[in-house]
């Protein structure tokens, strides 16, 4: 059989099979479908200092392939994660990615910090490109942190000071290049970068002539965004040296695949968790049976690896 | 513990304009399944709609489920041409069920339209425990009264009613359940229907001092308590804890717990 | 039965709908299933001042809920096109939009030149966001005009000096900020805008394990992308004060009405026509219809008339 | 004149494994049908596939038409699933017809595996004109040499071959052209099937100065010549029609029109 573990940026994963930070909770609702620890690593929803109650409903709306979500970050804020959630995930023997989010950098750094003394993930996902949290109507005067590559810069280094845990940094894909925040981002320290995000989106309903959405606006995922994010990825790899966990509209090994030959080192399984939970294991098992079948010994090899002439 | 499955459609009926009932093999499912629980079905094999729909569970056989719906938007309509012998994927059964206590005086089902979808397994469920189901009915209009005959038959009492006078009260459910609910001495009220209603039966009952076990909706994307989309507020101390998920904290829910006030 | 009448920036167009550019060929093809007459105005495939062969096939591929092509602006040449186009469309009494698409400003102010001392016109796009010419191995070092606003400036500006026939500016969408883009176009003299061409996006062949077009990049357009345009076009209309045409995954009345919500002026059907031919007849036709049951009598009411509170 | 319309299935019967033969009722597209035409079928009514696949015409009746298709992928897998019965829009029909003259000695049609489905019309129309067309039909093995005793019954003379050699010659339909064209005087050729086949037909026919009718496959969007997608290189002198479309100006090419070198 295939060899599957990859070890990204300092974090070692079985297999380079992990879930979409928001699109998995803490991980122990799946678990009702499958044992979990199969997983490369489970992502765990945004976590913020303080909880947070989320965006008014409704948060979520389907467009043609795709879900447009402004959630607004609902989670139990990091004490209860690590108080209540964390112990699950541990007992389980789970590889863990922890997701965060902060206002300022501090807050990151805080966050990071306690993640790291008390051993609540194995690596640490930044979300600068959470498009739900801010007020739509201002947008244009309210830019994403991950769409100002000073700032991720400034971000990354306060959060690479903070902590000695492979750091992921996850970016927007609503920028004109991917590739200028995934300099800043290598630039600053981080050990590994995740793409991508939602794309702002909008949709309306044209009988009471409102936004579906309570928040106006919101992120676009699913099956709809996977050929942006594969561009995205594809930029990216060719222009950092430090691996990416890849993700847009990934629902089966196919689509796996298709990140990894872009130069993904691993991916994200997200929405499509939603209509099938084992979605992810099914993406591993997948995976297993492309090596076999393309006569691959690791999925390493399968990593950059797209014949372009 | 949920289950996802291809089940096979044993039988599919229009039972009324726009209205249907599903029945699928589904033996592992019907062992969990609890009146008030639900299933997410997926309606489709295509990327439009992409997310299953949440249906309550109608009756819980042997070794299979059905379900009672209405044709709302795509996903039903998608749902609706399903044919015996074809194949459903459904994940549950999920969420949780109606308390069923032994020894109540009264046991009022109060459904509002097409919510007295999850009524037919409670009714059996509360016969099964001794009681008599007392089924508040009401819909828009007569042929849309659903069931009426099926829970007479099973021993319920049945009151019905219509928006347009057409059969029984002129009225809604919960005018119903005013008329019938007296002191609301050793009664126990379950509702189901648009929030609406629900928000009036809370009322009712409260002034009362009877509990209502109300089934809520609301539109899901996991269904499993992971994505929050399905969130109502809920009378919670904790921030956290706030915005309660339907999915999982609910469909049914105690009716105080919910802030109504800061409903939609 | 209400007024569909719209005048965006100088034209006139006799309902608000038009098709997008490179998907109604020059008008002809689709003539044989509807009296292409009855549209608002037709839009051609983007000209240029020489023919184009375009792209080596594969040149468009299907991803959910969305179409990426790279068909490399195959066309006949604007000396074709005033002589062997043009004339049909005169002759059919047609509402003309060219669009126009050049390596240098100089091209662009000779095609609009051109096509207004021969009458080739009724209103000019200019394509400043065509992602399909240039070689994507490069694409860092190789933005788009469109997505430089500073580039905006200049060549609307060189456009502008070379005609007095309405402007519109067509951008892209891959892009942090719309508003940027627009404004300079607005400042650089422009009568309105088009918004939005395709996201740039990928898709791979994991058997060959090659891009499955020969380009390697492609432009995504389809419902796929209509929340991002939705939301770009509301961005936009909010900032500026010249009409907008919105286009990006317009199947029908609904998705018509939602892009006249956040601020269109006029709309444009693209790829759905590939699907239905007289997709946009159909959504004149449902224009109508949604303007008498909501009770409107002109469809300028409802521009901008989405509800945010 | 090309039409969009909604059509009944009349029948759909699987042929032979994963080929199928659908007839549509369709009077309007019957009347304006060509042997070698095609249509545009909207094989689902989600996003995805979005575009249409073309078909060509394979019989043209008086009131209807019938296709033959083999399963490829997830459009032709969602129109194997339409039963008697069920409406299908289509769109045709379109492209050039096959000329057709009287008066030739011979008349070749030869067929590689699916590309036999346009020319159950075409020996129609060459019986029509006084010929005797000779089918060279080849496939991979035997039980997908489709409709060679219906060609028989027509009164074609059928030859045929297999990759396997489990029925017929082993070998090409293109090998069975080179053993029957001989001096290819007063023969007209026609060829349809996968690309290698037609640059081989072409070559052979080349060499024995015959005019070879190739109909071409390629991946369309449209199938009306607007979106640039189904081109093929053609040898013509401006840049503007160096690719040809192969929905307008094809699908039946004269195969001299073909640029075979600069094809992939
Ligand atoms: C726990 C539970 C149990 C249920 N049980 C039953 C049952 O037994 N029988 C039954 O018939 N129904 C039941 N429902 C309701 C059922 O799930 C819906 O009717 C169904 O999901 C509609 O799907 P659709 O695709 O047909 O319609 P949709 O396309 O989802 O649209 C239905 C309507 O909702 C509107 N809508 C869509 N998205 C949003 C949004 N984000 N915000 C606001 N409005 C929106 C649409 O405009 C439309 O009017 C239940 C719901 C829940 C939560
Ligand atoms: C004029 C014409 C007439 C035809 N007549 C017939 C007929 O009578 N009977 C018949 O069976 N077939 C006919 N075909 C072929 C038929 O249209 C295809 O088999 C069908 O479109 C396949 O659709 P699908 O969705 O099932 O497969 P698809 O999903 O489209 O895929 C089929 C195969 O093509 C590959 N593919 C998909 N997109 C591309 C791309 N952009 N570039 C390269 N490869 C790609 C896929 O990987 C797959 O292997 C005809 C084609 C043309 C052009
Ligand atoms: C409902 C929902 C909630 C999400 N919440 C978060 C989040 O809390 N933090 C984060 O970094 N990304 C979040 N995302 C983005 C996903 O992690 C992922 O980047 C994106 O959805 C693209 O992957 P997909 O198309 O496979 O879903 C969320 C996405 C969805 C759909
Ligand atoms: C096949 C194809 C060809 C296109 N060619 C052009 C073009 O020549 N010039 C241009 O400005 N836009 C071109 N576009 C972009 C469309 O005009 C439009 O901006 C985009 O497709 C979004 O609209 P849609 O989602 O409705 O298709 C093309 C799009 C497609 C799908
Ligand atoms: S539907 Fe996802 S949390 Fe309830
Ligand atoms: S399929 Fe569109 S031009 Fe031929």
């Amino acid at each position: 059989m295939a060899d599957l573990r990859v070890n990204i940026g300092g974090l070692f994963m079985k297999n380079p099979v992990t879930v979409a930070s928001g699109t998995f909770g803490y991980g122990q609702e799946y678990d009702e479908y499958f044992d979990i620890a199969q997983l490369g690593a489970v992502t765990v929803k945004s976590l913020t200092l303080q909880p947070r109650a989320g965006n008014r409903p409704p948060r979520l709306a389907e467009t043609p392939a795709g879900l447009l979500n402004a959630i607004g970050l609902q989670n139990v804020g990091i004490e209860a994660y690590l108080r209540a959630k964390l112990p699950f995930l541990r007992k389980k023997g789970c590889t863990i990615i922890a997701n965060i989010y902060g206002y300022v950098p501090d807050d990151y750094a805080e966050l990071a910090r306690r993640l790291e003394s008390e051993q609540g993930a194995d690596a640490i996902e930044v979300n600068l490109s959470c498009p739900n949290v801010h007020d739509a109507r201002s947008v244009g005067g309210c830019k994403l942190v991950a769409q100002q590559p000073e700032a991720v810069l400034k971000y990354t280094r306060v959060i690479r000071s903070a902590t000695r845990l492979p750091l992921f940094i996850k970016l927007s894909p609503n920028v004109a290049d991917i590739v200028e925040p995934c300099l800043a981002a290598q630039e600053g320290g981080a050990d590994g970068l995740s793409l991508i995000n939602t794309l702002l989106g909008m949709e309306i309903d044209v009988k009471t002539r409102k936004p579906v959405l309570s928040n106006l606006v919101g992120g676009l995922s699913g099956p709809a965004i996977r050929p942006v994010a594969l561009k995205m990825v594809w930029d990216a790899a060719r222009a950092v040296k430090i691996p990416i966990i890849g993700m847009g509209g990934i629902c089966n090994a196919r689509d796996a695949v298709a990140f990894l030959l872009v130069g993904a080192s691993a991916v994200a399984v997200g929405s499509a968790s939603f209509r099938r939970p084992d979605t992810a294991l099914q993406v591993i098992k997948g995976l297993e049976d492309y090596l076999e079948e393309h006569g691959f010994s690791r999925v390493t090899e399968l990593v950059g690896a797209l014949k372009t002439e | 513990m949920p289950f996802v499955r291809d089940c096979e459609v044993l039988a599919h009926q229009e039972v009324a304009a726009d209205h249907y009932r599903i029945t699928l093999a589904a033996p592992e499912i019907a062992k969990q399944a609890r009146p008030g629980m639900f299933c997410m079905i997926e309606v489709g094999t295509g990327f439009y709609p992409f997310l299953r729909r949440p249906f309550s569970v109608e009756r819980i056989h042997a070794d299979g489920i059905s379900f009672l719906y209405k044709v709302e938007g795509e996903g039903t309509r998608l749902l609706s041409r399903f044919r015996a012998g074809d194949t459903v994927n459904i994940q549950g059964p999920l969420g949780r069920p109606f308390p069923v206590e032994a020894g109540m005086r009264r046991y009022f089902l109060v459904a509002g339209g097409i919510g007295v979808a999850p009524f037919p397994a409670l009714a059996e469920a509360i016969i099964a425990v001794g009681g008599t189901p007392e089924v508040l009915l009401a819909a828009r209009t007569e042929h849309l009264l659903i069931g009426a005959r099926d829970f007479s038959r099973m021993g319920c009492r049945v009151v019905l009613a219509t928006d347009d006078g057409s059969c029984g009260m002129k009225g809604t459910a919960v005018d119903l359940l005013k008329q019938d609910l007296g002191t609301g001495e050793g009664s126990v009220v379950y509702a189901c229907g648009p929030m609406a209603m629900l928000r009036a039966a809370h009322e009712t009952c409260l002034a009362a001092g009877v509990v209502c076990w109300a089934s809520l909706e609301a539109h899901m994307a996991c269904g499993d308590g992971v994505c929050m989309r399905c969130v109502v507020p809920a009378n919670r101390e904790t921030e956290a804890e706030r915005m309660a998920r339907v999915c999982r904290e609910g469909p049914v829910f105690d009716s105080r717990d919910i802030n109504w006030t800061a409903c939609p």
